[in-house]
Protein backbone atom coordinates (compact mmCIF):
# COMPACT_ATOMS: atom_id res chain seq x y z
CA UNK A 1 0.00 0.00 0.00
CA UNK A 2 1.55 3.43 -1.25
CA UNK A 3 -1.01 5.73 -0.08
CA UNK A 4 -2.50 6.68 3.43
CA UNK A 5 -5.22 9.01 3.40
CA UNK A 6 -7.03 10.22 6.70
CA UNK A 7 -9.57 12.58 7.55
CA UNK A 8 -10.31 12.60 10.90
CA UNK A 9 -11.07 14.59 14.28
CA UNK A 10 -7.06 14.23 15.58
CA UNK A 11 -3.98 13.53 12.92
CA UNK A 12 -0.42 12.69 13.78
CA UNK A 13 2.63 13.54 12.21
CA UNK A 14 4.24 10.30 13.61
CA UNK A 15 1.83 7.92 12.12
CA UNK A 16 2.38 9.37 8.47
CA UNK A 17 5.92 9.54 8.97
CA UNK A 18 5.88 5.99 10.00
CA UNK A 19 3.70 4.75 6.82
CA UNK A 20 5.65 6.31 4.53
CA UNK A 21 9.47 5.33 5.80
CA UNK A 22 10.77 2.58 3.97
CA UNK A 23 14.46 1.83 3.46
CA UNK A 24 14.30 2.08 0.00
CA UNK A 25 13.48 5.76 0.18
CA UNK A 26 16.62 8.15 1.50
CA UNK A 27 14.70 10.80 2.09
CA UNK A 28 10.91 11.92 3.49
CA UNK A 29 9.71 15.64 3.23
CA UNK A 30 6.93 16.38 5.73
CA UNK A 31 4.76 19.34 6.15
CA UNK A 32 2.52 19.98 8.97
CA UNK A 33 0.25 22.82 8.98
CA UNK A 34 -0.83 24.20 12.35
CA UNK A 35 -3.27 26.64 13.23
CA UNK A 36 -2.36 30.47 13.88
CA UNK A 37 -2.82 32.41 16.87
CA UNK A 38 -3.16 35.43 14.45
CA UNK A 39 -4.21 35.97 10.98
CA UNK A 40 -4.44 39.66 9.65
CA UNK A 41 -3.42 40.92 12.92
CA UNK A 42 -6.35 40.01 14.82
CA UNK A 43 -6.17 37.08 17.31
CA UNK A 44 -7.47 33.72 16.41
CA UNK A 45 -10.14 32.06 19.38
CA UNK A 46 -10.63 28.55 17.62
CA UNK A 47 -10.77 27.29 14.12
CA UNK A 48 -14.06 24.77 12.86
CA UNK A 49 -12.88 22.57 10.15
CA UNK A 50 -16.21 20.98 7.64
CA UNK A 51 -15.62 18.34 5.10
CA UNK A 52 -17.10 16.79 2.23
CA UNK A 53 -15.87 13.68 3.09
CA UNK A 54 -16.15 10.87 0.27
CA UNK A 55 -14.89 13.95 -2.40
CA UNK A 56 -12.17 15.12 -0.50
CA UNK A 57 -10.54 11.54 0.04
CA UNK A 58 -11.18 11.13 -3.58
CA UNK A 59 -9.51 14.42 -3.89
CA UNK A 60 -6.49 13.29 -1.94
CA UNK A 61 -6.40 10.38 -3.65
CA UNK A 62 -5.60 12.46 -7.05
CA UNK A 63 -2.99 14.20 -5.20
CA UNK A 64 -1.14 11.70 -4.23
CA UNK A 65 -1.94 9.18 -7.61
CA UNK A 66 -0.01 12.14 -9.23
CA UNK A 67 3.02 12.61 -6.88
CA UNK A 68 3.47 8.75 -7.39
CA UNK A 69 2.83 8.64 -11.17
CA UNK A 70 4.67 11.77 -12.20
CA UNK A 71 7.21 13.35 -8.98
CA UNK A 72 8.76 10.38 -8.45
CA UNK A 73 7.32 9.63 -4.88
CA UNK A 74 7.11 5.77 -3.91
CA UNK A 75 4.75 6.78 -0.68
CA UNK A 76 3.05 9.51 0.80
CA UNK A 77 0.46 10.07 3.25
CA UNK A 78 -2.29 13.18 3.80
CA UNK A 79 -3.62 13.48 6.73
CA UNK A 80 -6.29 16.21 7.46
CA UNK A 81 -8.39 17.31 10.63
CA UNK A 82 -12.37 17.73 10.75
CA UNK A 83 -14.14 20.02 13.92
CA UNK A 84 -13.27 22.31 16.12
CA UNK A 85 -9.41 23.28 16.60
CA UNK A 86 -7.56 25.98 18.03
CA UNK A 87 -4.26 27.93 18.09
CA UNK A 88 -1.32 25.51 17.58
CA UNK A 89 -3.31 22.04 16.55
CA UNK A 90 -2.00 20.06 14.04
CA UNK A 91 -4.72 20.64 11.21
CA UNK A 92 -3.12 19.24 8.29
CA UNK A 93 0.15 16.50 7.78
CA UNK A 94 1.45 15.27 4.44
CA UNK A 95 4.57 12.87 4.28
CA UNK A 96 6.39 12.26 1.26
CA UNK A 97 9.10 9.53 0.92
CA UNK A 98 11.19 9.34 -2.84
CA UNK A 99 14.48 8.26 -3.26
CA UNK A 100 16.00 11.39 -3.60
CA UNK A 101 14.90 13.82 -1.42
CA UNK A 102 14.37 17.12 -3.90
CA UNK A 103 11.68 14.36 -5.19
CA UNK A 104 10.37 14.59 -1.84
CA UNK A 105 10.04 18.48 -1.39
CA UNK A 106 8.86 19.17 -4.71
CA UNK A 107 6.28 16.96 -4.34
CA UNK A 108 5.23 17.64 -0.83
CA UNK A 109 5.23 21.14 -1.40
CA UNK A 110 2.95 20.31 -4.79
CA UNK A 111 0.47 18.52 -2.38
CA UNK A 112 -0.27 20.95 -0.08
CA UNK A 113 -0.57 23.89 -2.41
CA UNK A 114 -2.52 21.60 -4.60
CA UNK A 115 -4.86 20.38 -1.53
CA UNK A 116 -5.27 24.33 -0.36
CA UNK A 117 -7.13 24.66 -3.80
CA UNK A 118 -8.89 21.37 -4.46
CA UNK A 119 -9.85 19.21 -1.63
CA UNK A 120 -13.21 20.01 -0.55
CA UNK A 121 -12.71 21.16 2.80
CA UNK A 122 -13.74 24.31 4.70
CA UNK A 123 -12.16 26.31 7.15
CA UNK A 124 -14.38 29.01 9.62
CA UNK A 125 -11.76 31.03 11.89
CA UNK A 126 -13.59 32.20 15.31
CA UNK A 127 -12.27 36.00 16.74
CA UNK A 128 -13.04 37.65 19.90
CA UNK A 129 -15.46 39.66 17.86
CA UNK A 130 -17.22 36.83 14.86
CA UNK A 131 -16.17 34.10 12.98
CA UNK A 132 -15.37 34.35 8.52
CA UNK A 133 -15.49 31.39 6.32
CA UNK A 134 -11.98 31.74 4.87
CA UNK A 135 -10.92 32.63 1.34
CA UNK A 136 -14.84 32.71 0.49
CA UNK A 137 -14.99 36.09 -0.41
CA UNK A 138 -13.01 38.06 -2.92
CA UNK B 1 -33.05 16.71 -7.05
CA UNK B 2 -31.46 16.91 -3.79
CA UNK B 3 -27.96 19.04 -3.31
CA UNK B 4 -25.62 19.09 -0.50
CA UNK B 5 -24.14 22.63 0.69
CA UNK B 6 -21.08 23.25 2.48
CA UNK B 7 -19.36 25.81 4.83
CA UNK B 8 -20.48 29.17 3.38
CA UNK B 9 -23.20 28.02 0.93
CA UNK B 10 -24.53 26.21 3.90
CA UNK B 11 -24.92 28.98 5.71
CA UNK B 12 -26.33 31.16 3.65
CA UNK B 13 -29.31 28.17 2.36
CA UNK B 14 -29.65 27.83 6.41
CA UNK B 15 -29.48 24.03 5.28
CA UNK B 16 -26.95 21.19 4.71
CA UNK B 17 -29.49 20.14 1.57
CA UNK B 18 -31.88 21.69 -0.70
CA UNK B 19 -34.22 20.59 -3.26
CA UNK B 20 -33.57 22.22 -6.84
CA UNK B 21 -36.76 21.95 -9.40
CA UNK B 22 -36.03 22.92 -13.13
CA UNK B 23 -32.26 22.41 -13.44
CA UNK B 24 -30.97 20.14 -15.60
CA UNK B 25 -27.04 21.25 -16.05
CA UNK B 26 -24.23 22.80 -13.91
CA UNK B 27 -25.16 26.17 -15.43
CA UNK B 28 -28.77 26.12 -14.83
CA UNK B 29 -28.40 24.46 -11.03
CA UNK B 30 -25.75 27.90 -10.52
CA UNK B 31 -28.66 30.08 -12.18
CA UNK B 32 -31.45 28.74 -10.01
CA UNK B 33 -29.32 29.18 -7.09
CA UNK B 34 -28.13 32.41 -7.58
CA UNK B 35 -31.79 33.49 -8.08
CA UNK B 36 -32.87 32.03 -4.61
CA UNK B 37 -29.49 32.87 -2.79
CA UNK B 38 -27.85 36.04 -4.09
CA UNK B 39 -25.88 36.31 -1.33
CA UNK B 40 -24.32 33.06 -3.21
CA UNK B 41 -23.26 36.03 -5.86
CA UNK B 42 -20.93 37.72 -3.66
CA UNK B 43 -18.45 34.59 -3.24
CA UNK B 44 -15.00 34.22 -4.87
CA UNK B 45 -15.61 31.15 -6.81
CA UNK B 46 -18.37 28.36 -6.75
CA UNK B 47 -18.41 25.32 -7.92
CA UNK B 48 -20.18 22.38 -8.29
CA UNK B 49 -19.67 18.70 -8.03
CA UNK B 50 -21.25 15.99 -9.47
CA UNK B 51 -21.21 12.55 -8.10
CA UNK B 52 -18.12 13.67 -6.20
CA UNK B 53 -15.94 15.17 -8.89
CA UNK B 54 -15.78 18.71 -10.30
CA UNK B 55 -18.41 19.44 -13.23
CA UNK B 56 -18.31 22.04 -15.85
CA UNK B 57 -21.09 24.16 -16.88
CA UNK B 58 -22.24 21.83 -19.43
CA UNK B 59 -22.39 19.14 -17.52
CA UNK B 60 -26.15 17.27 -17.09
CA UNK B 61 -27.73 16.56 -14.16
CA UNK B 62 -29.74 13.30 -13.51
CA UNK B 63 -31.95 12.64 -10.14
CA UNK B 64 -29.90 10.08 -8.84
CA UNK B 65 -26.61 11.75 -9.16
CA UNK B 66 -24.88 13.31 -5.73
CA UNK B 67 -24.86 17.27 -6.46
CA UNK B 68 -23.01 19.03 -4.42
CA UNK B 69 -22.53 22.95 -4.46
CA UNK B 70 -18.66 23.70 -3.49
CA UNK B 71 -17.75 27.42 -2.10
CA UNK B 72 -14.54 28.25 -2.30
CA UNK B 73 -12.29 25.88 -0.22
CA UNK B 74 -9.93 26.03 2.46
CA UNK B 75 -7.82 23.66 3.89
CA UNK B 76 -4.63 23.10 5.17
CA UNK C 1 15.46 29.74 21.41
CA UNK C 2 15.04 29.72 18.10
CA UNK C 3 17.25 27.07 16.71
CA UNK C 4 18.27 23.49 18.36
CA UNK C 5 21.38 21.75 17.11
CA UNK C 6 21.99 17.84 17.98
CA UNK C 7 24.81 15.60 17.21
CA UNK C 8 23.81 12.39 19.22
CA UNK C 9 23.95 8.56 19.05
CA UNK C 10 20.24 8.38 18.06
CA UNK C 11 17.57 11.71 17.36
CA UNK C 12 14.10 11.91 17.25
CA UNK C 13 11.80 13.82 14.52
CA UNK C 14 9.14 14.47 17.46
CA UNK C 15 11.81 16.06 19.38
CA UNK C 16 12.46 18.41 16.35
CA UNK C 17 9.08 19.03 15.84
CA UNK C 18 8.25 19.91 19.08
CA UNK C 19 11.34 22.74 19.38
CA UNK C 20 10.08 24.13 15.94
CA UNK C 21 6.40 24.44 16.19
CA UNK C 22 5.07 27.55 17.52
CA UNK C 23 1.53 29.24 17.54
CA UNK C 24 2.74 32.05 15.49
CA UNK C 25 3.67 29.53 12.29
CA UNK C 26 1.22 28.10 10.38
CA UNK C 27 3.84 25.99 8.07
CA UNK C 28 6.59 23.47 9.15
CA UNK C 29 8.79 21.58 7.12
CA UNK C 30 10.57 18.54 8.06
CA UNK C 31 12.87 16.31 6.26
CA UNK C 32 13.78 13.11 7.26
CA UNK C 33 17.11 10.91 5.92
CA UNK C 34 17.01 7.57 6.42
CA UNK C 35 19.60 4.88 5.83
CA UNK C 36 18.89 3.20 2.23
CA UNK C 37 18.99 -0.24 1.81
CA UNK C 38 20.95 -0.62 -1.21
CA UNK C 39 23.62 1.82 -2.88
CA UNK C 40 24.40 1.90 -6.57
CA UNK C 41 22.68 -1.29 -7.09
CA UNK C 42 24.82 -2.65 -3.81
CA UNK C 43 22.78 -3.60 -0.85
CA UNK C 44 24.08 -1.81 2.26
CA UNK C 45 24.84 -4.01 5.24
CA UNK C 46 25.53 -0.71 7.85
CA UNK C 47 26.73 2.43 7.89
CA UNK C 48 29.39 4.67 10.54
CA UNK C 49 28.99 8.07 11.00
CA UNK C 50 32.00 10.16 12.02
CA UNK C 51 32.05 13.56 12.92
CA UNK C 52 34.50 16.69 13.59
CA UNK C 53 31.64 17.56 16.65
CA UNK C 54 33.20 21.11 17.40
CA UNK C 55 32.80 22.42 13.63
CA UNK C 56 29.93 20.58 12.95
CA UNK C 57 28.04 23.03 15.21
CA UNK C 58 29.35 25.62 13.52
CA UNK C 59 28.43 24.73 10.51
CA UNK C 60 25.62 23.82 11.30
CA UNK C 61 24.68 27.15 13.14
CA UNK C 62 25.43 28.68 10.10
CA UNK C 63 23.14 27.06 8.15
CA UNK C 64 20.02 28.04 11.06
CA UNK C 65 21.45 31.58 10.83
CA UNK C 66 20.99 31.81 7.02
CA UNK C 67 17.74 30.45 7.40
CA UNK C 68 16.71 32.62 10.49
CA UNK C 69 18.18 35.92 9.22
CA UNK C 70 17.68 35.23 5.54
CA UNK C 71 14.99 33.38 4.58
CA UNK C 72 11.79 34.13 6.70
CA UNK C 73 12.40 31.32 9.26
CA UNK C 74 11.21 31.54 12.92
CA UNK C 75 12.84 28.50 14.35
CA UNK C 76 15.16 25.55 13.05
CA UNK C 77 15.97 22.62 14.46
CA UNK C 78 18.91 20.57 12.90
CA UNK C 79 19.75 16.71 14.09
CA UNK C 80 22.49 14.73 13.19
CA UNK C 81 23.20 11.15 14.12
CA UNK C 82 26.95 9.88 14.91
CA UNK C 83 28.24 6.13 14.81
CA UNK C 84 26.55 2.96 13.43
CA UNK C 85 23.65 2.77 11.94
CA UNK C 86 21.71 0.49 10.01
CA UNK C 87 18.40 0.39 7.12
CA UNK C 88 15.98 2.45 8.02
CA UNK C 89 17.56 4.10 10.66
CA UNK C 90 17.34 8.22 10.92
CA UNK C 91 20.48 9.84 9.84
CA UNK C 92 19.34 13.26 9.71
CA UNK C 93 16.21 15.58 11.06
CA UNK C 94 15.94 19.32 9.57
CA UNK C 95 13.09 21.03 10.88
CA UNK C 96 11.91 24.50 9.94
CA UNK C 97 8.70 26.53 11.32
CA UNK C 98 8.01 29.95 9.31
CA UNK C 99 4.58 32.23 9.21
CA UNK C 100 4.39 30.76 5.54
CA UNK C 101 4.93 27.45 3.73
CA UNK C 102 6.89 28.44 1.32
CA UNK C 103 9.58 30.02 2.92
CA UNK C 104 9.94 26.51 5.13
CA UNK C 105 10.14 24.51 2.14
CA UNK C 106 13.33 26.77 0.59
CA UNK C 107 14.94 26.95 3.80
CA UNK C 108 13.97 23.19 4.74
CA UNK C 109 15.74 22.22 1.60
CA UNK C 110 18.64 24.69 1.77
CA UNK C 111 19.74 23.37 4.81
CA UNK C 112 19.69 19.91 4.06
CA UNK C 113 21.47 20.63 0.99
CA UNK C 114 23.99 23.33 2.52
CA UNK C 115 24.44 20.40 5.40
CA UNK C 116 25.57 17.71 2.84
CA UNK C 117 28.27 20.27 1.39
CA UNK C 118 30.04 21.56 4.68
CA UNK C 119 28.82 19.96 7.20
CA UNK C 120 31.69 18.29 8.31
CA UNK C 121 30.37 14.38 8.70
CA UNK C 122 31.71 11.30 6.98
CA UNK C 123 29.44 8.26 6.12
CA UNK C 124 31.26 5.44 5.47
CA UNK C 125 28.96 2.58 3.96
CA UNK C 126 29.26 -1.48 4.49
CA UNK C 127 28.39 -3.83 1.88
CA UNK C 128 28.76 -7.70 2.18
CA UNK C 129 32.20 -7.47 0.38
CA UNK C 130 33.75 -4.35 1.97
CA UNK C 131 33.59 -0.60 2.97
CA UNK C 132 33.76 2.66 1.26
CA UNK C 133 33.77 6.15 2.52
CA UNK C 134 31.00 7.88 0.66
CA UNK C 135 32.54 10.74 -2.00
CA UNK C 136 35.35 10.59 -0.71
CA UNK C 137 37.00 9.98 -4.13
CA UNK C 138 35.43 11.30 -7.75
CA UNK D 1 51.78 21.38 14.64
CA UNK D 2 48.91 19.01 15.99
CA UNK D 3 46.52 18.31 12.75
CA UNK D 4 43.17 16.24 13.42
CA UNK D 5 42.07 13.85 10.87
CA UNK D 6 38.55 12.51 10.40
CA UNK D 7 37.04 9.89 7.98
CA UNK D 8 39.26 8.69 5.13
CA UNK D 9 42.19 10.48 5.82
CA UNK D 10 42.48 9.42 9.20
CA UNK D 11 42.20 6.06 7.66
CA UNK D 12 44.61 6.73 5.03
CA UNK D 13 47.08 8.23 7.76
CA UNK D 14 46.56 5.51 10.22
CA UNK D 15 45.68 7.87 12.99
CA UNK D 16 43.56 10.66 14.55
CA UNK D 17 46.17 13.10 14.32
CA UNK D 18 49.16 13.41 12.88
CA UNK D 19 52.56 15.88 13.84
CA UNK D 20 53.49 18.37 10.84
CA UNK D 21 56.98 20.12 10.95
CA UNK D 22 58.11 23.22 9.18
CA UNK D 23 54.51 24.42 7.18
CA UNK D 24 53.58 28.12 7.85
CA UNK D 25 50.22 27.98 5.56
CA UNK D 26 47.44 25.74 4.68
CA UNK D 27 48.98 25.37 1.50
CA UNK D 28 52.30 24.60 2.87
CA UNK D 29 50.49 22.33 5.07
CA UNK D 30 48.53 20.16 2.09
CA UNK D 31 51.75 19.71 0.07
CA UNK D 32 53.29 18.40 3.64
CA UNK D 33 50.51 16.19 3.22
CA UNK D 34 50.00 14.74 0.02
CA UNK D 35 53.80 14.46 0.30
CA UNK D 36 53.44 12.50 3.05
CA UNK D 37 50.11 10.77 1.73
CA UNK D 38 49.99 10.32 -1.62
CA UNK D 39 46.67 8.74 -1.18
CA UNK D 40 45.44 12.04 -0.22
CA UNK D 41 46.02 12.99 -3.75
CA UNK D 42 43.55 10.81 -5.21
CA UNK D 43 40.47 12.41 -3.21
CA UNK D 44 37.85 14.45 -4.63
CA UNK D 45 38.71 17.33 -2.53
CA UNK D 46 41.00 18.16 0.81
CA UNK D 47 40.10 21.20 2.57
CA UNK D 48 41.59 22.66 5.90
CA UNK D 49 39.85 24.16 9.08
CA UNK D 50 41.95 26.07 11.42
CA UNK D 51 39.50 27.00 14.30
CA UNK D 52 36.98 25.29 13.10
CA UNK D 53 36.59 27.19 9.89
CA UNK D 54 37.32 26.09 6.40
CA UNK D 55 40.54 27.93 5.35
CA UNK D 56 41.86 29.06 2.19
CA UNK D 57 45.12 28.12 1.07
CA UNK D 58 46.99 31.95 2.25
CA UNK D 59 45.97 31.05 5.29
CA UNK D 60 48.79 31.01 7.89
CA UNK D 61 49.02 28.67 10.56
CA UNK D 62 50.37 29.13 13.96
CA UNK D 63 51.02 26.39 17.05
CA UNK D 64 48.39 26.89 19.12
CA UNK D 65 45.53 26.70 16.18
CA UNK D 66 43.09 23.78 15.89
CA UNK D 67 44.06 22.54 13.03
CA UNK D 68 42.18 19.58 11.19
CA UNK D 69 42.00 17.58 7.52
CA UNK D 70 38.84 17.54 5.83
CA UNK D 71 38.19 15.07 3.12
CA UNK D 72 35.21 15.38 1.40
CA UNK D 73 32.04 15.58 3.67
CA UNK D 74 29.03 13.23 3.34
CA UNK D 75 26.56 13.68 6.28
CA UNK D 76 23.24 13.73 5.94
Amino acid sequence: MQVLLQINTNISVQQALDFVQTPECGGVVVFVGNVRNVTQGKAVTKLFFECYEPMALLEMEKIAQHMIDQMWVKKVAILHVVGEMFPGDTVVVIAAAAPHRAAAFAACEYAIDTLKETVPIWKKEYFEDGAVWVAAHP
Amino acid sequence: MRVLLFGIAKDIAGAPFITAEGVSTVAELKSWLYGRYPALRQLRSLMVAVNKVYAGDEETLKNEDEIAVIPPVSGG
